[in-house]
This record gives C-alpha cells, structure tokens and sequence, in this order.
C-alpha cells in the first residue's frame, strides 16, 4: 500500500464522522482515532531535559525544565547582569537561574554544555514544576 | 478575610472546595501532579500551579512546592482537604509561618489528637467511654501479654501515631500476640516514622458512629449530628448515612454531648469529627478526625449546612453564626463509587433529578490514574427517611453511567439491596457477611 | 393501588416523573410523538409507544392514542404532566371511562376552576380577595365601557376558559376598549372555542405569588408555602423562589390560610396551586392551577418532599401523611432554561456538587425540536438563605455547559446580578426593567 | 483489497445504522466505529408507506404502517381466517386487518393493489403510531 492511499484513507475518516478506525491487513495496519470532545491540557514536559518537538527540520535543541515551584530570576541581584545570555555557551556546573521558594534562593545549574537558545520564563514571575525555562544546543 | 485559597488536594474534594469558594466570591487556586494535569479541579479553579510529578511524596505532599505555589499566587489560605497534609502539624505550621492561614485546627491540637494514646487519655478526662486497653504505649511483649490477658482477647494492636487502618493487627489468642507485636511495631515504624503500639479490646463488629462538629476556637463548638460509616471494606468505609438507622435516642444524645465536651475541653478550632465504636448500649470513644471527611455531605443535606463554608469562615476568625442545636430534617444517605480499574473516561452521565447531589471530578475525558486514591465519584441522596434514601440511591445508581474505567457501582447496589442493610441492623462485618468473605472476622 | 404508570408527556416532566416511579417501584410507559423518539423519557421509562407525529394535537393531545397504550400496556394509571392534557376535564372523565386512573384532580374540579368567571365567584364566596372587575362575562361593549369606568383604567381582558397569558388584552384608556373587546374575543373563541370574555383592573407591576396546597379529597388540605415567581417575560415564568423576598409575615400566614379554605370549600383533590397578585399590603386570587407546576421543585427543597410521590399516593387513595403544617427550611431558587435555538446537542455538562438539583431531559445527543416548549432544564438550588441561592445559582449557571443548541442561560445571570433582583423588591416588571423592554408596562 | 472498496465499505457503514464495525478476513481486518455517546433510538418510519431500504437488489417493497395506536388483528373474529395471506394479491380497498382502540375495531384498508410479502406485527399485540403492520408489493 502506497503513502498515498494512507493519506486518502486518512483523509476519508477525517471528512467522516468516525471517531476511531483500524485496518490491518497482510501489508499494513492502521489505527485512527479522533480526538475526544473534552480535550484535556496538555502534559507539561516531565523529564527534565528532553528532546523538543518541532514540525520543522532543526538543529536538536533540548529544554530546561524547572525542578521546583517558585519565582525565576535570570539575574543573582536586580542590578547584576545575567547569569546567562542568550547565543553564548555554558559549561556543566554553571549556574542558569535561580528560582526563589519559601525565601530560599536555589541556583539551577546547567548538567551539560550547551548554548542558550532561547529563555522561556519571564523574570519575576512564578514557574510551576516542570514548566520549560531555558531553549539550549548542546555543545 | 480570605479572598484567594488554594487548595492542596485533589480529585474530588478539591472540586468540591472550589466550588464553596465560587460560592463565597473567593478566587481559587488549584495544584496538581503531573498525573493530575487536566483533572477537573484545575479546570474549574482560577489558576492551577503544576506542583510535581506523580508520586505523592514528590507533588501532593511536596510541602515546600506547595507553600510557594500559594505565596506566588497570592493566597491569603490554603485548605488541605481530606488525606495528604490534611492532618499534619508540620504542613500547618509551615502554612501559618509563610503567613498564610491554614484552614484547620490549630497544629498543637493536631499533635494532641494525632496520637492515639494522648488522645485516649483526654477522653478520659473528659469523662468519655474508652475501650479498655492500655493508656501508655506497650513496651515490651511480656507487658502486653499481661495486659492482654487483662483485657481480654481478642485484642486489637494499634500505631499511636497511625490511623486509615495501617499498622492494626487483631490478636485473638495469647500465642499469636509476640509476633504480632514485633509487625505491628515495624509497620507502625515505616508508615508513621513511630514504632510506638498500643493495646486495645477489639470490639467484634461494632457500629461505625461519628458526630461531625464544629468550633470557632472562640469558645463556641457545636455539633451536627452523627454519621453511621458502619459499611466498609477493609476498614475503608463505602456509604455512610445520617441520622443512623440503629440508635437509640438516650444513647445518640450522651454520644453528642460527651464529643461537645471533649472539643470544649482541648480547645478545638475548626470542623473535626469524634469516632465511636457502638455495640448494644455501650460506645467507646475511638479517634478524632481533625479535618474535614469524605462523608461530610450526608451532614450538610440533613442540617442544610456547608461543612467547608464553615471552615473558612472559622479560619478567618469569625465567630460561628448558627442556630445551636442545628435542626436536622430527613435521612441522607451516601455511597462512594471507586475505580477498581483505572484508564480514561469514555463517557460519563451523572444521576440527576429529585433528592440527588453528585460530587464527582470525572467528566466525559477524565483520566482516573492508578496513582493515588480509588474515589471517583459519590452519590449522596436526602429524602424524609431512610426507606426513600435507599430506594432513591438505588435509582440514582442506576442512572449512573462511567464507561471505560471499572467502578463498584454492582457492588454498591448490591449492598443497598442487601436484608441486612435494609434492616438497619448490621456492624462493619456486613460486606464480609454479604459477601461471604473469608477474612470475615 | 398504582404499580404501572402511563407518563402523558414528554421532556423534563416526564423524565422527573418517572423517577420518581423508580423510586416509589412503579413500572412506567413512555409515549411520544415521532419528533421525540430517542428522547430522554423514552429512555428512562420501561416501555415507550409512539402515538403519533409530532404536531401536539395528533400526538401529546391524542387522547385515544394516549388511553389506549396505557390500556395496552396495562398501566394503572395515567400522569399528564404540566401542559398538554393536564388540565383538560374531558381527558380526565375518558381515562376514568376507560378504568384506568387520572392523576390530578376530579373532572367537575377542573371545569370549576378553569373557568376564570367561576372560579373568581369560588374565591369571593370563600372570603378571598378578587381584584375588582366583572362577576360575569362581559356581554357587549358598551356594558364594557360602564364597568371599565366604574374599575378604573387600566383595566385587562381575560378569556373565561383561558390561562397562559393567551387571549389577554391590556386596556389603557376607554378609546381602545371597543377594539380591544372585539380581538379579546375572537382569540379566546380561536384558542378557547369559547369567546366568553371578562374584564378585571389590571394592576402594575405586582408580585405574582402562588401557594402550593395538597388535598387527599377525604378533608385533608395542607399548604406547602408560597413561591414567588415574578420573573417574567411575556407572562412566562423565568425564575421562582420559594420564600418570597418580599413578603410580611401576616399576609403571607393570610393568604396560605385563604388557600387551604378555598380548596377545602371546593373539595379540591391532588396537587394544585392558587396564583395571587400581590402589591403592596394587598393580594387578590388570580386563578387556580389544577396540576402540578414547572416550578414545583422549589417548594420540594425546602419542604424535603416529593409532590410527584404526593399526587400518586393521593391517587391511590391514600390519605394524606404529612406534618401539618409542613416544616420548611431554608431558601430555593430555580431557573428555567430555555432554549433560543434548537438543534442536536452535542455537548452537555450539568452542574453538580453541593446545593444543586438539576431537572432535565439533556443528554450529549438529545434532539430539540421547534415543535414543543423551549424549557430544555431547570437548575435549582437549596441554601440557607436568598443571598447564598443567588451565588450559588450563579456558580451552577456557570458551570452548566450545553453545546449544540443555543439557551438563555447568559440573560438568566444578567437577572440574577442585577440590582433589583439582589434587592428582592421587584415586581413582574423586572425583566423589562432590566433589558429596558419598549414593551415595558 | 483497493482504496476504493474501502471507501466503500466507510460510505456503507456511515449510512448504515452501525455504531461499530469490524470486518476480518484472510487479506485484511478492518474496524470502525461511530462516536457513540448517545445512542438514539430508531425513528420509527415516519410515512404511511414508504420505500425499504435494503442492501440486496430486490423487487421494490413498501410497508403499511399503522396510522393509530392500538391492538393488531388479522382476523375479524378468532375463528375466521385472516383478511389476507401472504403471496396472495389484494385490491385497493381490501380490508387487510383492524386495529382496536377502546372497543373500537377499526378496518384498515389497503390504498393500492398489492401483494402481501409478509405480515409484519403479531396477532393481538400493541401497535404503535407508524409501527409497520405489513410489507407488501405493488401491484
């Protein structure tokens, strides 16, 4: 069976009101099923590192994840420049970020090389378990 | 005056607890694990914080995560709800040190009445029946093996510091009782951190009485009335009713009086239930639940009241504002549905109609894990007696549609429907009798 | 005694109906036309016959269809619900000609009472308030124009034989008399077959007050309070409450007193309610009600009664077993939610949890048709107090999710946010009040 | 198997009254289903007589319905024979059975020349509003 046929079937149940369809054959097998009317939100990222989804072809950029509740400051003091910027590389054991709870002032630090990509969370405000902080390459 | 609350639980009772804030104008915020994302109290709350991943120790019992979770949202309180924190002093004073209101007791009346054999002491104090059994912790086998002889078998051993039914060990004869002192104390060590074991007469299936009350800390504590919660399952209960159908006034009015008395006494702030054990003419004093209860919602239909409404109010220090006593009218009855097989809802219709309230976190969608408590759902219903509550739980059972997780909705009908249940006449060894079960003690 | 039921109607009232059969253990027989097959009561109900298409009159107003599958399907007896048969004599004397018993009151009870001349003769010689107006029906127009004189303007036209705001005609100045006669009329004789019409003062903006009464017809009368249901648009109910937030003591304790004698004076048996307009310190009887109503569920909550159970009890010939008077505790409210746009609904969550009662024949696939009521569900709630239903109507309001078809559901929170509705000083007015309606009276 | 026939076999299943579908055979399994949450009863069939629908060519049959609900009787009397037999041909005007209505035996007629195919209610049992009483041939 040819790509293009999975595309029809695909595009058959897609027009269809179907809300679930499997096919096994000698060749093939397919399963399709429709999202359900109460879409739930969706999972934050649960490992703490992982590799980022993306449609697009792209260098393999991984996320850093918040490990705690608490506030997130890019900077050790409000007048200190930060810890890091975007475009320039870490080493393992440089400190990315520190995220305030109950007064404590934790530093993150970073478990591989890399190079930040982008900063996810906005200065100041509160970061929830798992939430994504920092884009990065590795290096 | 508390404006923002969050709330530190899940499931159920943190839908439940929303929808009392909603109620009251309070904005509220909800905290899951990452098992819990989607789950229906962070829909309905006004914001949700993801406080871990799912194992409990790491997201519902994450104090520090939680504690900041509301300091960044800007509570003014946070409610525990049923299980998790509910009952730890730490997590309170904690909460209060962050200068945030913990919305239940205050934590030395925790300490007091999360152990057992402290507790014991001041309902004799306060003049309140206790099973015969030792008021120290047992130290040694050959001390409890003269005690037990006192008492007399069987005997139950418990945690002092443990309740939920972790850590007990029924002994029935003297030869069994070393060895199930050395696990009971084991257990009692790895669950509570607290090998300490007391001993106790055990009562063969007793009725299952607790009085739901209420104190402002301010000098006034009243009383709601009593739940019977004599249907369970391995000490877990499945429907409790109120008032109970096997109670004979004299006795139902001394039980309210004393668990006033005790309340009075040790100072209680908040909404706590005292737990009885009934056989014949005699109850005994067995635990003080210093929270709010599964099965609150039996009391609430049968005194028009919100247990949780109450609670916040008390928290924000202001004075209990109800009729003493709290006029009670019909019988309302409760059953909880469980999952006895977890997965993602496929489709869920509620009973609705007449004499039906459904607290429930499921929805067409909801993934009910494997990961934490079995609850899902609880059916309560109030009519003027108990013969409607039973036949109208029934209908209501009935009409209940869950598909794609397994629940104990056969189960459950299967007790209502049951002779011994419809008599009224039964203690907590009914589901064994029912079901013929070989644990049957 | 009854053990077989014909339900002879459709929607919400027949979904409420049958469950109460279910509780009560009574087998039910579900008809609808061919526009409701797959609805909710046909679900619900053991058996269901289809007994025509979906124009009223060839199939809920087919009294030989509806007798003979209740023949068929060897019910006992027949519920006509609200609308449709409920009221009509003529279907009453055909069940009881066919054996079967009619739930509701006596066929001479009926002809009586829906007869506005002499019902109004009813209440006078009961000692109750009539507004001022015609004793008898107005015979021509200038006997018109003398009486309205002697009334005062406004004055409002009335079909004899007729109800629900149809075949009505308000009166401001003697010039539109003539004409205003003429229509009143022709639409009474249209809608009524009976163009007898009489002429009452019109009064602004009352409160329009109903007590509910029980009568077994062996003596026993009983009230159940007032409701109040003064929300309207275009005389058609929105919201009710019961009690009444506007309402001294003595007249109320007066008018629940003139009710029970009026029922007992005419041998009233079943459920049924008196309507009254209230203004100030003056009430006047507007009509008798020979039925259950819509908005009977308020007066079940803070009764904790079943007035489904009552009138089938009643017809059983039971004799009344109610405490007298009826204890009533706290506050319900109720909102009728009616549908704007009709359709498939392809989405529908109730609300739940505490204080909520949700009467409703919704499900995720229920048709609306265009043929029927737009009445699609009712929410009630149950609180201490009005202050605390309003909130918590709210919070059920928005939760309700109904998706599909379109309802007035946003209009419903708008009213109870307004000022005056909060305020509880309002009359029939308020809804154009609120939405400054041109047609504003 | 082709694209095509799957399609085919979807059009079928959409059209058809199916909530679940599932089709094994050496070559191939297929499996669908429709969203189900509410399943609606059948509307009973709304016209007098109307055509039936059925997958098999065949010679094209009507039914008779029943315009009143009541009690079927293919007989006038219990020991008469029927008004009609299958495989025998009737005449516009025919009495083809009653239906009773409190006590009342009302004849229904036949309303054009036709031949019985099969008698599809019972003898003595309750019809409904559109119940369909008889399958029969024009003539």
């Amino acid at each position: 069976m040819e790509i293009k046929e999975f595309t029809q079937i695909i595009t058959i149940f897609e027009q269809s009101s179907l809300s679930e369809m499997e096919i096994t054959s000698e060749t093939f097998s397919i399963h399709l099923k429709k999202p359900t009317t109460n879409e739930l939100k969706e999972l934050p990222k649960i490992i703490k590192t992982e590799e980022k989804k993306d449609d697009k072809p792209k260098k393999s950029t991984k996320t850093i994840t918040s490990p705690i509740v608490g506030t997130f400051y890019r900077t050790p003091s409000p007048d200190s420049p930060p810890y890091v910027e975007v475009g320039k590389p870490i080493r393992t054991g440089d400190v990315v970020c520190t995220i305030e709870a109950m007064k404590l002032m934790n530093q993150m630090e970073a478990e591989f090389d890399c190079e930040i990509v982008a900063v996810l969370a906005d200065q100041g405000s509160l970061v929830e378990f798992g939430q994504p902080l920092f884009e990065v390459l590795p290096l | 005056m508390i404006r923002s609350l969050l709330i530190a639980n899940r499931g159920e009772i943190a839908v439940r607890i929303i929808r009392t804030c909603q109620d009251m104008g309070i904005r509220t915020v909800a905290v899951y694990s990452q098992a819990d994302a989607g789950s229906l109290h962070t829909k309905m709350a006004d914001s949700a914080v993801c406080i871990g991943p799912h194992p409990s120790h790491e997201s519902y019992l994450n104090m520090k995560n939680i504690i900041t979770a509301a300091y960044a949202t800007r509570c003014d309180a946070i409610h525990p709800g049923v299980g998790f924190l509910a009952e730890n002093p730490l997590f309170a004073e904690e909460v209060e040190r962050a200068g945030l209101i913990f919305i239940g007791p205050e934590p030395k009346t925790m300490r007091l009445v999360g152990d057992k054999v402290r507790s014991r002491h001041s309902a004799l104090e306060a003049g309140i029946p206790v099973t015969p059994g030792s008021m120290e912790p047992v130290s040694n086998s050959e001390e409890g093996a003269k005690l037990a002889q006192q008492i007399g078998y069987p005997i139950i051993l418990k945690a002092a510091a443990g309740g939920g039914g972790r850590g007990m060990r029924i002994v029935h004869t003297p030869k069994e009782l070393p060895q199930a002192l050395t696990i009971a104390s084991q257990e009692a060590l790895s669950f509570f951190s607290d090998g300490t074991i007391h001993m106790e007469k055990y009562v063969v299936n007793p009725k299952h009485i607790e009085i739901q009350l209420l104190a402002d800390g301010q000098g006034k504590v009243i009383h709601l009335g009593e739940r019977d919660c004599s249907v369970q399952k391995n000490h877990q209960k499945l429907i409790e009713e109120s008032p109970s159908p096997y109670f004979n006034v004299a006795m139902r009015k001394q039980m309210e009086t004393d668990a006033v008395r005790l309340f009075t006494k040790i100072g209680y702030r908040g909404a706590g239930t005292i737990e009885f054990l009934v056989k014949d003419e005699n109850y005994w004093f067995m635990e003080v639940n210093a929270r709010v209860q599964v099965e609150h919602p039996v009391t609430e239909l049968v005194s028009l009241s919100d247990i949780i409404r109450q609670q916040i109010l008390i928290a924000s220090g202001k004075e209990l504002n109800l009729p003493n006593p709290v006029p009670r009218y019909g019988h309302a009855l409760e059953c909880r549905i469980n999952a006895t097989k977890v997965g993602t809802v496929t489709k869920f219709s509620p009973p609705l109609g007449p004499a039906v309230r459904i607290d429930t976190h499921l929805f067409q969608g909801a993934k009910v894990s494997p990961y934490y408590d079995a609850l899902v759902a609880k059916i309560i219903v109030h009519t003027p007696d108990r013969q409607q509550s039973i036949a109208t739980m029934v209908r209501a059972l009935r009409e209940l549609v869950i598909e794609g997780i397994e629940t104990n909705v056969e189960s459950q009908i299967k007790i209502l429907l049951s002779e011994p249940f419809q008599s009224g006449i039964f203690g907590t060894d009914l589901y064994a009798q029912i079901y013929d079960d070989p644990k049957k003690r």
